[in-house]
């Protein structure tokens, strides 16, 4: 199976999909389907969106820098430098090719080192659409999204290494089995399932991953009080978390528009900047809705639940930034926010400690996202999205959960309660965050 | 020699500085405390999840002066300090056995 | 009126703006003067430029939040994130169509929602140039950088939703109307007015309404003595600042690369790379001139002033950055750079503050770009420059002041003495953008 | 010669760097070889790859400004913006011709201002392969990063204005004629060395001027105990320099991926994205190796160590991103982060004091990448990549040294013992990075 | 009237204030500090180096009270702030000579 | 048993702990502090316009020390923290009434 074919999207979208192929073929001489022209455009396209998802990391790690306390900080920082490093590795050597190599309407692919081939372009034949790299190089990216979003939910306790095993395995197992039913061909994209760009490949599978987490390894110390009282712990730097969400934001053009796999036809160019602008508004109704409605119920906005709002619009339009309009795709996104107003507190109230919000965020607006397809996508039933996201959920909850379990069982998840007062920073990494300022207010 | 402790609102600070200055005092030393009295604090929302701030900000002046000086001091500060409003601090004063300018060396009421 | 014909620039540039059309022709096949590959390159640049200035609501966020002081940093996150959603929905609501449909030499377009049609290419006739999607996308972006230009100067004091009030009605009614004089082809268009990229019609747009807030709201407590004397209140974080400047300025080569609207021919891919050069050495000639300037008065590099030198010139290259030589650009950039070391303390002088400098960063050099305009381009005159900076400067001027007095004589438009005193975060918000580091500094 | 000859990269490379001629030209109408799209990709590839190492001087400015006190916090970001000012117009008013123009196998070009001419491209015929303007902008960029990196070794102590001068002897003179030698064309092209973005010619250029400012300048008071015992001085930011370690690896796509020179045909398109991964992969594995490197020494790992790390990892890589396989380009990224690791407390114990770990980054790891361009490339020999380093570094650290002597006993190049205590903010600017929060604790 | 100066670990503070408003005290003023003590800092690695931290972050309490209540005053801290681990930290007590509230004028105990 | 209460630059906290070791004192708490004093501040220019600092930044050290020792504790700091400019600070010293260190129980000079 060529390449191209990869994250082939069935419903209605294969048209679009496809077009590169159709048109552009502006050389006679040329033997193949594909212009040179259109292999370049389709190329370029993923390069440009890929950086642009591979920054979404340094939004990570400044969102979870700023809503982690600052004795935390430092070692959140390393995490998400880490488990980008760890992510892309294991997705070079067993991931990708588990997620798309000879899937054939199966449950999973090879698990081999990958490696490109760009034989029959460099022969003039550029039916393979892209350049394995640039293919490579925009998978790559998502796997770290996935991982990103776990380090926020199970922050200011986890130890760091235990951690980064889990990522290894999210990234080399659970991550390309689920991506393989899917976007690899397997079975779940022939029984009828339509997930654009991820909202539950992606982001609910990292909000499964987080949500077993932060189940298995409890709250926080001081997080709910003995009588069941809830006790808000704020983060420690607010305007990071703001640039984190900006970045985040900029990142979801390239996460969304570099989706639609090409750019070598004008429907193609067409498809992608309406992604664009749908992501864009999409986002503007998670910021609203959760303005407003924090301003509603507790006649203050929430800065914190702003920002979760935006990213849980950006996650609701995730799974099918194409087809809405900009009306239909901000009350998408509105909705989004308006679930992540209402799910924080809930999470709270079910005792799990989930520090930035990633499972609302990432988890329920994936959700919602998801079933929301068949709104604006007839290709797509409603049945067919609940199938996926239960298949995709409950699979990824068990897997996640046997892999926490087997690591608190052995080398264990969590630092000494006599680590986590005195913070990860000092007791895991020996230093400091921001050693020059105080450190006593850190519990006043 | 005494030494006055004065708490009171972080924005009154060049208020007081300036009454002090009035008055000749011409030292003292200012630390950032939170502080935690009557004025309750005040309930917050952060997340959806209610808590009461007990510690609110509040700027601490610690004044040595001599003898004679005490009085109009403890007065200038709370003339200069005082808001009306819950909250506005405290003057504590104690006795100082000696007091010392590193500079040249100089003690007692030479030193202030 | 075809798409492509929004902003089409007068003056001489015509030739440029149209190269794409008459190029790149390329397959004979096509009924249609634009190829398809042109159609792709246009849409591109509008997507990659567009994204860039996007970004630029990070930069506006930093380089605000480390120039206020700490107890209303997370309030001004809050505006940056939330101004940016508001004038994006106000734009597709209104702003887009008032702006750009059927102005007609006129002095507005069409009050209705903005729909995008994109028939024609995916019939294969590539005349309108680009997506309608991709369009918008840069449109709106434009209309944002405005709203955050208001949002520096009344930092600090002015009400979250009274705020957010105004900027619905800049991006709906205000920008687009003065918008649509020129770059809607309306009367200024016509007169033969020249701004290529906004130096006037986004920047001292921003400027003006900023000024007349700035007026009408009245001075921070404290920053003016009894005795007339000026107060410095410093910000409270300088490398969140460097770091708002420095993605300004990288969002600055899709702000003025963008605006050449096209990159589908050689000639467009010339423009557009003089555009980056030209762009780039006008803030080196800001920097330098503020940093000189600042060292000859003060004896001292101001790092605050050098920032707002950088900025200055970028504003002031981008009524024609396709223009000048690389020398022109930079001496262009760095009299940006001298206006805005001098602009700032004459503000002051006149009791107005404006928190971040931009009044005197947009408006003051915002104005002396269009006014050097005709220097390195021919085809615009001083009189017709000096018509469009008055026009809209009172169009603009009158228009903002009348908004903010209907709002400050119904719901109020600053916040009470001691919500002041104790910081917008904490009065408006009920958190802190840095709770654990001590707060009573900030009065030291 | 050509402009597009600018930079054609010897052993090997010649064949894809010049493909862009060869293929693409579907226009038959056309003189030349290279068509019209082939001249739009390139130029677009040096402005979107251009942007991207723009906005490195971001990410120099945020890594520094994390690892300094904060008490030389805004002097750092001043000297990191005017440092990209400096640099960039000294590159326009004579580095861009000291290093391309007529260097004909020689040691330096013509000392005069850049000037670009499109005429050829204007008039149809598209040989020059890309826009003058694009060209200057990608190659102008580089220059800056090579400021960047000595700005980082000398910080707290070294005075704004000399160092400013430096800055400009180096952008306009010595980078040029080093980089004449090998980009220009001249004579180390010539012998056979192979740089393909610049680990020696970049990188290992700012660092060895690094380190000759650092040995000449002295160690900052109290870095070294009188008994030779080494002070640790922690940085005041570990979030700032985590994101600026994220923007200097996003901007090395452009660095790497940009130094291909062309976009214009499939090949170029399949070396770039190679060039991606390779990159990538080359920083995951110095961000693992310093980790696990850490982990066995210190038992503890060391954040500053990783974020090190990783730029170790894309310093090894640059010099030849596109030859190597995945796996390969990972362990050349991995050596660079070992090398860190065992560098930067080696300088320590030489006394020299490197604030932000420069040289063990760009010096240490650009020697490495250097030599080991053979590993992966029949075309390089072990031989003339030595000669290739010897040669640069013998010239840079020489003419260096003289300048910083020749600063030092004239202007001065340190502020005074009292003044260091202080901290250079409020010194030399009179001001603080972050004035509102305690200042005592800098010596705590 | 005493004034009561404590300085604890941090994450003792919660706890320590909780007792003190169950004795009925409800003012004290808290400060950030470091500490140098027995507890003799910890050596760490920075970038290859090692290197001592000497002082640790404490907290410090100031808590004027009624001479009657010292005693309990002063026990119920150290109870509630003790860990039994090298660092736990120190009470002092002094004398204090006046203390007034700035927002009545009260002196003396009605001023507490 | 005497509190000292030193008010220093803060580049001299090092040479002052050293020195206090020297002398067999382990034990002390420190503070940032903002000091206003004859060392008039600094005027500077922020974006065009002069203002003066009025407060400058200072360590506060707080050493309680039996007394025998608090002559040759005060030397010991006067004599490290000296420069001899203006700004070099104070040492001011008090009765303590008592101590109490927490983890032990221990109280008076036991507990120093
Ligand atoms: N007993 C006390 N000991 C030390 N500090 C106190 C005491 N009581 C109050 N304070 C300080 O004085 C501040 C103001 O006191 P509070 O009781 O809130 O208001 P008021 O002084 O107006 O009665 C407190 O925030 C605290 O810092
Ligand atoms: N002589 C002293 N003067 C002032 N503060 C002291 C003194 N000794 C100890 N402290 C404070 O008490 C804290 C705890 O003391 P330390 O000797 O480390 O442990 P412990 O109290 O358990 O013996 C120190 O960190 C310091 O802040
Ligand atoms: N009367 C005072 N009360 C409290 N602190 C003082 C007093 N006078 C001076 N100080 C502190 O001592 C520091 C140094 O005093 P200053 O008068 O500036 O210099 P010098 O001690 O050399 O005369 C001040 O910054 C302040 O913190």
């Amino acid at each position: 199976m060529s390449k191209f074919k990869n994250r082939l999207r069935r419903a209605g979208l294969s048209g679009l999909a496809l077009s590169a192929f159709a048109s552009l073929s502006i050389s006679p001489a040329m033997a193949g389907e594909v212009s040179e022209t259109a292999y370049i455009f389709n190329t370029l396209s993923f390069m440009i969106h890929g950086f642009l998802v591979m920054f979404m990391a340094a939004g990570f790690a400044m969102l979870e820098s700023g809503l982690v306390r600052s004795k935390n900080v430092a070692t959140i920082c390393l995490k998400n430098v880490s488990l980008y490093a760890v992510a892309g590795l294991m997705f070079y050597v067993v991931g990708y090719n588990a997620m798309y190599m000879g899937v054939d309407g199966g449950f999973m692919g090879t698990f081999m080192p990958w490696s490109g081939d760009n034989a029959d372009a460099l022969a003039g034949n550029f039916d393979g659409g892209y350049t394995a790299e640039s293919d490579w190089f925009f998978q790559m990216v998502f796997v770290a999204t996935t991982a990103s979003i776990v380090s926020g939910t199970v922050a200011e306790r986890i130890k760091l290494w235990p951690f980064l095993v889990f990522v290894a395995v999210l990234a080399a197992v659970i991550y390309p089995i689920t991506g393989s039913w899917q976007w690899g061909g397997g079975w779940l994209a022939e029984m009828g399932f339509s997930d654009f760009a991820g909202s539950t490949l992606v982001h609910s599978v990292g909000g499964w991953a987080a949500l077993s987490g932060a189940i298995i390894l409890g709250a926080r110390k001081g997080k709910f009080g003995a009588d069941g009282s809830v006790r808000p712990i704020p983060g420690s730097s607010l305007p990071l978390a703001t640039l984190g969400t900006f970045i985040l934001w900029l990142g979801w053009f390239g996460f969304n528009g570099g989706s639609q796999l090409a750019l070598g036809s004008a429907a193609d160019a067409i498809a992608i900047s309406t992604i664009y602008i749908n992501t864009n508004i999409a986002a503007v109704g998670g910021v609203l809705a959760a303005m407003v409605l924090t301003q509603l119920i507790y006649k203050k906005v929430d800065l914190t639940m702003v920002l979760n709002g935006a990213l849980a619009g950006l996650v609701s339009i995730t799974a099918a930034p194409d087809t809405p309009t900009l009306a239909s795709a901000f009350l998408i996104g509105a909705v989004g926010g308006v679930l992540v107003v209402i799910a924080v507190p809930l999470l709270d109230k079910l005792k799990i400690d989930d520090v930035v919000g990633a499972v609302s965020v990432h988890l329920v607006a994936g959700i919602w996202g998801t079933l929301a397809v068949p709104l604006t996508n007839d290709g797509a039933t409603f049945a067919g999205q609940l199938t996926g996201v239960a298949a995709v959920g409950g699979f990824v909850f068990i897997a996640s959960s046997i892999v926490w379990l087997v690591l608190k069982f052995t080398v264990g998840i969590r630092v000494s309660e006599e680590d986590e007062m005195l913070g990860s920073d000092q007791a895991e990494l020996g230093l400091e965050a921001y050693p020059e300022f105080g450190r006593g207010s850190q519990t006043i | 020699m005494k030494m006055i402790m004065a708490v009171i609102k972080p924005f009154k600070l060049d208020d007081v500085r300036e009454a002090l200055s009035d008055l000749g005092v011409d030292g003292m030393t200012v630390t950032e405390v939170k502080g935690f009295g009557r004025q309750k604090g005040h309930a917050e929302i952060y997340r959806g999840a209610e808590y009461t701030v007990h510690f609110l900000p509040k700027v601490k002046l610690e004044v040595a002066v001599k003898a004679d000086l005490v009085e109009s001091v403890i007065e200038a500060i709370a003339a200069a300090a005082q808001t009306g409003k819950i909250g506005d601090g405290k003057i504590f004063t104690y006795d100082m056995s000696s007091v010392l300018r590193v500079r040249t060396g100089e003690t007692g009421d030479e030193a202030l």
